[in-house]
């Protein structure tokens, strides 16, 4: 398919949604304040910097960890992180022995309410397809190298658990705050396909 | 069903593409129709596992051509034309012919209302008391069936063994709540070594957990 | 390889559509494909799993969007410029930008050589004495494994054990060949029960045979 | 996708064909006189009717049967069909108690010797995907109805080896030549997605 095709077939697709939402608008399916109130919160509200402070917490508060581990769900809510496509929360742990990883091979679920909205390439074909069956391939193709002698653990997200890695907290992070320990959790770090790298030290080059 | 969407364990669909420092969207229409599709949705005349088949019961060839956000415009189309919500000749001229009766017009989402529905979001859980069929530690084989319905046991896992490693507890049965059946089950996550999936290729201490309820599993031999 | 040549057991294709007093060719192009592959493929420069690869190894949807002959003529492309007959460039122009060197010339089949070319067919079975490995009768089990290359044991077999009804005798392995090695190995047509397969769903007097290499077995329990 | 699309996309096929042949013939790597053979030898010479008249000997010669049975490629050559897509042969029966059914799944593996090149449907999709799982089902949209005690045998063409279905020889043929015999059979039959329908009698409607 040539690059002509595939615009032109992207504009089809603008034009059928911009018909159904005006349908839509006009026979009073959808108020379109709501409409913007959903995008508003998954654009501008909603994102991996939630997650990232729940890492750092429960680097900073093993108790807090400990609950983490034991009811995700109660815990994440209880930092205010709630809601559609997080309701029912798993956190696995990576240590030194293990590695876990987050798919959907089925559709595309992710937990909106820590990570915010799926990045593209967690909802496509190749992710979906090869993170069950080659995920160390998956893992390298991020740059991540897994030793043979650590366990790789994939959850495969088919019903309505909703899972979060907690990254391996990097070395040198002694004395910093959980805001500046959020500042180094990726969204990739939560889904598992990365590490959380070390702080950057001032001056460093 | 055995269609294209159930995509684990396939080859020949080529490398990750990710972006560096990606936007939430990429087109102002992918905005609109996640927003429309979660709207529409809130008129509840049709639950999340009716909403999932819609989206993947296309022609296998136009699942693996659309982007994530064209097939939830397929499957919004779909839902509205086969609950009555809207005519075929309303989606085709992009017109209403007439207004919403009265009992579903009141159901429509205002926007305090919505982001109350967000925040909540919604309950699979089910409050009934459901005996475990399974209990944790047990080996299970996930049954060898191929329903041509929706069914959220991945192909990949079907005849294969694992142990339940958690019970998440008792949730509504996806596979027939697609059907517009609620039955209550225990969900389990069954922890599978990658070489039971996949050979002797795949790596001794890798393993892959998937989330099954009771029907989708029997007792295997420990 | 798991890709989307491998279609037994999907769902969501469609209706077969079949048609009364079909032509042998729908398009004129389909004759020139058809013929430009078997001439082509006379240079001997690649054997028919070589050929069956190129041309199952297409993106999927790409691979089921295309017709029969389409994927022929994505299979020839593929196989001239991998094997060096002709070039990117000379494919983009559609013109020579060299002659074939002699020795290569000296094999291209003129019109009587082809009908006796075509006549004779090709020969798959090896003079090889080779042990079978099972014998009719037995069960055997396919091994589960999910190679990214060429494979002739289908995905739906996977794991599932038959009992061997016939042994055709010594072949050239499928999976082998096309990556260029010549096996020698028996094929039996091995017997499926169809609820084997497809679980109980499936009529319990059915069943499926698939023809397969000792490179595809081991033995099972009785 | 609309028709127009669905043309112009058969219109690039037709423009890539006809420059790659341009391009083998003049660089000569094909011969045109033997592209003319490849085409005469499957649109005129070799079809069904090859197969037929195999089907009609077995029906009237029991040895020839037994022959082919055991061994189809050396009885089916003795006929004059053999070559390429049909060097090592099977025949499977159909009888009373069993119904066979030829499929590739893998690709569209056909023995062209006998019965030509396949038709469109045996080569789509939808009969490779559903002829292993599904085959009653598939039988019924041929408008053939197999009754419950009667097995399907579904044989999928993965190796170099071919099948053709004997039909079951249909009533009131009694005193047919091989050639009317040869007449009733039809490529479908020896695919087994159809039986052999009895002959018309003269003068019945």
């Amino acid at each position: 398919m040539s690059e002509g095709h595939d615009h032109s077939h992207l504009s089809d697709t603008e034009l059928r949604v911009r018909s159904l939402e005006s349908l839509l608008v006009e026979k009073g399916i959808v108020d379109p304040a709501a409409l913007d109130t959903v995008v508003q919160t998954y654009e501008e509200k909603i994102g991996p910097q939630n997650g990232a402070r729940v890492v750092a917490r429960a680097w900073s508060e093993p108790d807090f960890k400990d609950w983490l581990l034991r009811d995700a769900s109660a815990a994440i809510a209880e930092m205010g992180y709630h809601g559609r496509q997080g309701e029912h929360m798993n956190v696995v742990e990576n240590t030194s022995q293990v590695h876990n990883l987050v798919v959907c091979t089925l559709c595309s679920c992710y937990p909106w309410p820590v990570l915010g909205l799926p990045p593209t390439w967690y909802k496509s074909a190749p992710y979906r397809s090869r993170a069950v069956i080659d995920p160390r391939g998956v893992l390298r193709e991020f740059g991540t190298e897994v030793p043979d002698e650590v366990s790789v653990r994939v959850w495969d997200s088919t019903a309505e658990l909703r899972y979060l890695v907690l990254p391996e907290r990097p070395l040198g992070c002694e004395g910093l705050s959980q805001e500046d320990l959020a500042a180094l959790v990726t969204r990739n770090s939560m889904i598992g396909v990365e590490k959380v790298a070390p702080p950057k030290r001032a001056g460093a080059a | 069903m055995n269609g294209a969407h159930d995509l684990g364990g396939m080859h020949g669909l080529g490398p990750i593409e990710w972006e560096v420092d990606e936007p939430v969207f990429h087109h102002e229409w992918e905005r609109r129709i996640l927003a429309l599709t979660l709207a529409a949705g809130a008129m509840g005349k049709w639950n999340i596992d009716i909403s999932r088949h819609a989206r993947e019961n296309q022609p296998p060839a136009q699942y693996l051509a659309n982007s994530y956000y064209q097939t939830w415009l397929v499957g919004l189309e779909k839902l509205l034309l086969q609950t009555g919500l809207i005519s075929a000749g309303e989606l085709a001229s992009g017109r209403s012919a007439g207004a919403l009766p009265d009992a579903l017009a009141a159901r429509v989402l205002k926007a305090d209302q919505m982001a109350a529905v967000l925040s909540r979001g919604d309950q699979f859980r089910m409050a009934d008391e459901v005996a475990a069929k399974f209990a944790v530690g047990e080996s299970v084989r996930v049954l060898n069936n191929h329903p041509t319905h929706h069914t959220r046991a991945p192909r990949y896992t079907r005849g294969h063994c694992g142990v339940v490693q958690r019970d998440h507890g008792v949730f509504v049965f996806a596979d027939a709540n697609a059907q517009g059946n609620k039955l209550a089950q225990h969900i389990y996550s069954v922890c599978f070594p990658a070489q039971e999936l996949w050979g002797d290729a795949a790596k001794a201490n890798d393993c892959v957990y998937v989330d099954l309820w009771d029907g989708h599993l029997e007792a295997a031999a420990g």
